[in-house]
């Protein structure tokens, strides 16, 4: 078995993958003999990958987003931008790790950048509380959008979180208020912007970091309104529904690209963007500098104005009742 | 998973809530809070509220109306705008059958209430979630009957007020409804750049993503007494972290002292100080009619 | 002994106050022949007010101003304004007692009043914090500031504070930041705007709230950079020598006046504000609406660009080396 | 009386300060903070920084511009203004006479430098707080210097950045060293709305009305390593309250902790930092000058 973290669905290209380690790890002399049949198996992986990942189901989606050799958004943020410098604290309360955010270069632009870091190792995750933000993480954000607003820097913000915190602290310090300021500040920003969703995009918390003009998912990445298993313990009582739940709540980029709720899907690697994080990366980074090119060619009342009309029209609603079901 | 026993706890919470909210029927009948026996009329009379122990029970759209506006003052935005289900969602029941049951049993067609009244001769927009219909959860709907309202009062230059009781985004829109967040906070950021007021009252239970949104922009907040108010449910926090609360956690008592809410004011006193309100926020000072002079 | 507080140079007046009131007390039969006696104490007690008031030192001042009796900001928002309803909360972390802020009619005119609050007795003292706000007290202000700039209301500030809190919570909390975001905000906020200080005026946590269009000061108030206590620690190594910094800092109202740094100084009855509250809420009423007429006359530019010249212009300073002084 | 002995200890902890600040004498010399004994032109060469323990020794005005400044590029605003004794203030010493001692001592007219000048390139408005002369403290010569570089900067349309290290307002000056608090928050309220950045750096120590009003006010705040930070002194508050203080308390690292400051830089990395900063809040970037390009 391999020592590779992996999902269920994974295992039989897991175990492809190892045993083809282990042909190459035989001796030189050996190798002639068994080259045939490593390049039988390499075939063999790629067909296999083909049908395990390029067909996956909701909930295995969901999975692939917390994988947990998943990037994160430190390592995108080396591989994407230049010069980063980055800004801390709310002035208000604390610096919370969950937000990372700063200056830096896309290309030539200067730009500023916040997204949400669920951290890279253990240690790591528990100091950055897996990502979700308390109150003072997104005063931190706002603290930086306004920042974006008044130097006219065009904002990119990344987002991956579970969700907002469910602590004692985050409540008390009011993490909906602060929540709703995101939004409100966001949606009137005078200044270009550009969300990507690289992970988990978990209700509010996602929401906080995404009212702007164009939005991107990586392949995937989900967004919605709750976590399937959330969703499944309220309809089924039952967390183990989760994978229907996540077919149900229609999350997956494809779904939401067709929706309209997001304005571009990122192909991952077969395998997901943890395979090769450096040509994820380079999409992002160029989906990125394409989209602000547009971007930066119009006026900033008309982005608002632009910006105000997409989060506007977001709604399917119906002018009569809708017809009975058969019951 | 802090997410995974989360929602469980907030349905089982707001099932409870629900419970509670309706005023006993009968003639005599027990309070579901005090346990106290109590003629039903003295309940009706005292704006619903438990003359024992004070108690807000929930109230109605309607009834919201007739109680904060002037008589007969106020008209209704009738858009023709009906809930569809549009991810065709079915969870242990189908979305639509849970529509239909509550347009049935409510008698509405969505959990919102949007109009034009006024208050205290103030012209106001008025938007009211009721609880009764899908926990006044907010879908599209809901969403864009809001931000209707937030859009009429700034082109008429009229403060808003809303009552909002909700459970939070509704989850069977899926992420149609996390984007009623937004558009209903972008609305109301419009409302507030052209200057003008807006008044958020926080019924029992306000939480998720309407306490998310718009009802947490008002340039004041108004909590009703004992209200729970707070995003994520009290018992997920207490089973997440395994924790005791603090005493009084997410009540409007707890959320004033921490800095969240300007007032809490007893049902009673409610038209009365959102008329104040509205007429202390003018600059020049007048018991007239402020929306008169502008519409 | 009177029950009744007074400073050590007050005692000759309370005496004699005493004395009148046991003359008073005496049965109804005995009355005709004291009558000429109580007006003739009376007459003393007059002329001797007027040699113990009439010209107090900078530290008699000081005592006045922290007099027990004086009556609080509470006091005068019940004898001056109408209608008051109070807001609570900075929205951040929570609702600081020792400041006191809302809605209120002065006259006909809605004003929001903002004010720092020492609490009237004992247990109210403790919960008030004696005057002395956290970050999140100012940060109501700051909300309440930018309320009345929005809707055009005039603001109304009250002065009453021994200065900045020395707590570990205040500091970590930012004290200092949120006190100079108060007085960026009342330097740029774009309505009429008047500062009453009514006792204490110390330091920094005074100032927060005294970037007005126009300052006015109770007779026996006074304005400091630092406290004459604090003063004198530094300056004698020696707390006793209050007195004398008192007279250093030039810290009355008389001396503001002269120096420019207030527009007014409202009178006092006789011994202080608390021996008459109504007399001198009256005082300061009269004074609030006669000004507010006067700002209310000018475009919100021009009072913004006014009080701009107004700070501008505070400074003494020479185009030359002073000369050496005897050593 | 929570302000007694207040700032009896902040005078103290002030001249324990001053006293540690300077790099000590001879060629070989211990050093004030870690005891270790070292060559003192290796303090020197390594930015005035002990290279044992890494303490960051105090600068004067005339350092911090070599230090910070491209050589050659800056010109100092040299209004004539001399400090004057506007209230006759005579406490232990006649405040003119520590005036005089300052200017003799230091060979500065105040506590204040500000100028013109290039950071990689960039044209900026600068200024410095020397701590040498009265410690640091801000009276009317500070703050009208200090609110002549902002406003110079707006109208030229450049970046300010700061340097202080004060002990707070000077209480000789009575009201008008509060005042200059007010002053300088307006001025740089002014260079803030015209869309100007201001980058504020805190050197050890940054206290009281310094800290209170211009130095907090940055869109940017950097702090020296291990520099105190706060507006009341540790040891008062600790004295005040008979609490134990939390350990680092008000020192950068936890001040950064709680959210106040953006950054700590230590010196030898600041010039390169500032530089980056200032263009990289440019909304093109470019190497090159943007002073070129207005001035
Ligand atoms: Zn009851
Ligand atoms: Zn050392």
């Amino acid at each position: 078995m391999s020592r590779r973290y992996y999902i269920d669905f994974e295992r039989p290209v897991v175990e492809m993958e190892d045993q083809l380690e282990e042909l190459k790890k035989l001796p030189e002399a050996h190798k002639p003999d068994i080259i045939k049949e490593i390049k039988f198996l390499e075939d063999q992986i790629t067909k296999l990958k083909k049908r395990v990942y390029k067909n996956l189901t909701a909930w295995q989606q969901v999975q692939m987003s917390r994988h947990p050799d998943r990037p994160d958004f430190v390592r995108y943020l080396d591989l994407i931008f230049d010069d980063f410098i980055e800004l801390h604290g709310d002035r208000t309360y604390g610096d919370d790790l969950a937000v990372i955010g700063g200056l830096a270069k896309l290309g030539e632009q200067n730009i500023v950048v916040v997204g949400q870091e669920k951290g890279k190792d253990t240690h790591d995750r528990l100091r950055r509380n897996f990502g979700m933000p308390h109150p003072e993480g997104y005063r931190k954000a706002i603290r930086l959008f306004k920042l974006a607003g008044k130097f006219n820097l065009p904002l990119i913000t990344i987002i991956d979180t579970p969700g907002a915190f469910a602590g004692v602290g985050a409540e008390e310090r009011g993490q909906a208020q602060v929540i709703a300021k995101c939004l409100s500040t966001l949606s009137s920003l005078p200044t270009p912007t550009i969300a990507v969703n690289i992970g988990e995009g978990g209700s509010g918390g996602a929401l906080a970091f995404g009212v702007c003009d164009r939005v991107f998912m990586l392949e995937n990445a989900y967004y919605s309104v709750i976590t399937p298993e959330g969703c499944a313990a309220i309809l089924w009582q039952d967390k183990e529904k989760a994978p229907e739940a996540a077919e149900a709540l229609a999350l997956t980029a494809k779904k939401l690209l067709k929706m309209g709720i997001v304005d571009g899907v990122i192909k991952e690697p077969l395998g997901g963007a943890h395979r090769d994080p450096k040509s994820t990366a380079g999409k992002i980074g160029e989906i990125l500098k394409k989209t602000l090119g547009d971007l930066l060619s119009k006026p900033v009342d008309e982005l608002v104005a632009l910006r105000y009309e997409r989060v506007r029209q977001f709604g399917v609603f119906s002018d009569r009742q809708e017809s009975e079901i058969i019951t | 998973m802090p997410f995974t026993d989360w929602l469980k706890n907030r349905t089982q919470k707001t099932q409870e809530a629900a419970n509670k909210r309706a005023v006993p029927d009968g003639i005599w009948s027990k309070c579901t809070i005090c346990g106290k026996t109590i003629f039903q009329k003295d309940i009706l009379n005292n704006f619903h509220v438990c003359p024992e122990c004070g108690h807000h029970f929930g109230l109605s759209g309607h009834e919201r109306v007739m109680m904060l506006l002037d008589d007969g003052s106020f008209s209704a935005t009738e858009e023709d705008l009906w809930p569809k289900d549009p991810l065709g969602f079915i969870g242990s029941k189908p979305y639509r059958q849970s529509l239909n049951n509550a347009i049935e049993t409510t008698g509405r067609r969505e959990a919102v209430t949007t109009g034009f009244g006024r208050i205290k001769g103030n012209k106001v927009g008025f938007g009211v979630l009721d609880f009764r219909f899908i926990a006044g959860s907010m879908g599209s709907v809901v969403g864009e009957k809001i931000a209707r309202l937030f859009e009429a009062a700034t082109s008429e230059r009229l403060p808003v007020i809303t009552v909002v009781s909700s459970g939070g985004a509704r989850m069977q829109e899926g992420v149609l409804s996390l984007m009623q967040m937004a558009k209903t906070a972008a609305t109301v950021e419009q409302h507030n750049q052209a200057g003008l007021p807006y008044i958020s009252i926080l019924a029992n239970p306000t939480t998720g993503g309407v306490l998310a949104s718009f009802a947490s922009l008002g340039d004041i907040i108004i909590a009703e007494p004992k209200a729970l108010i707070g995003f994520a449910g009290p018992r997920v926090i207490e089973q997440t972290l395994d924790e005791k609360l603090p005493k009084g956690f997410q009540t409007s008592e707890s959320v004033l002292n921490h800095g969240m809410v300007d007032m809490i004011v007893p049902r009673d006193e409610l038209r009365e100080t959102v008329g104040r309100l509205i007429s202390g926020l003018s600059p020049v000072s007048s018991d007239q009619n402020l929306g008169d002079q502008v519409v």
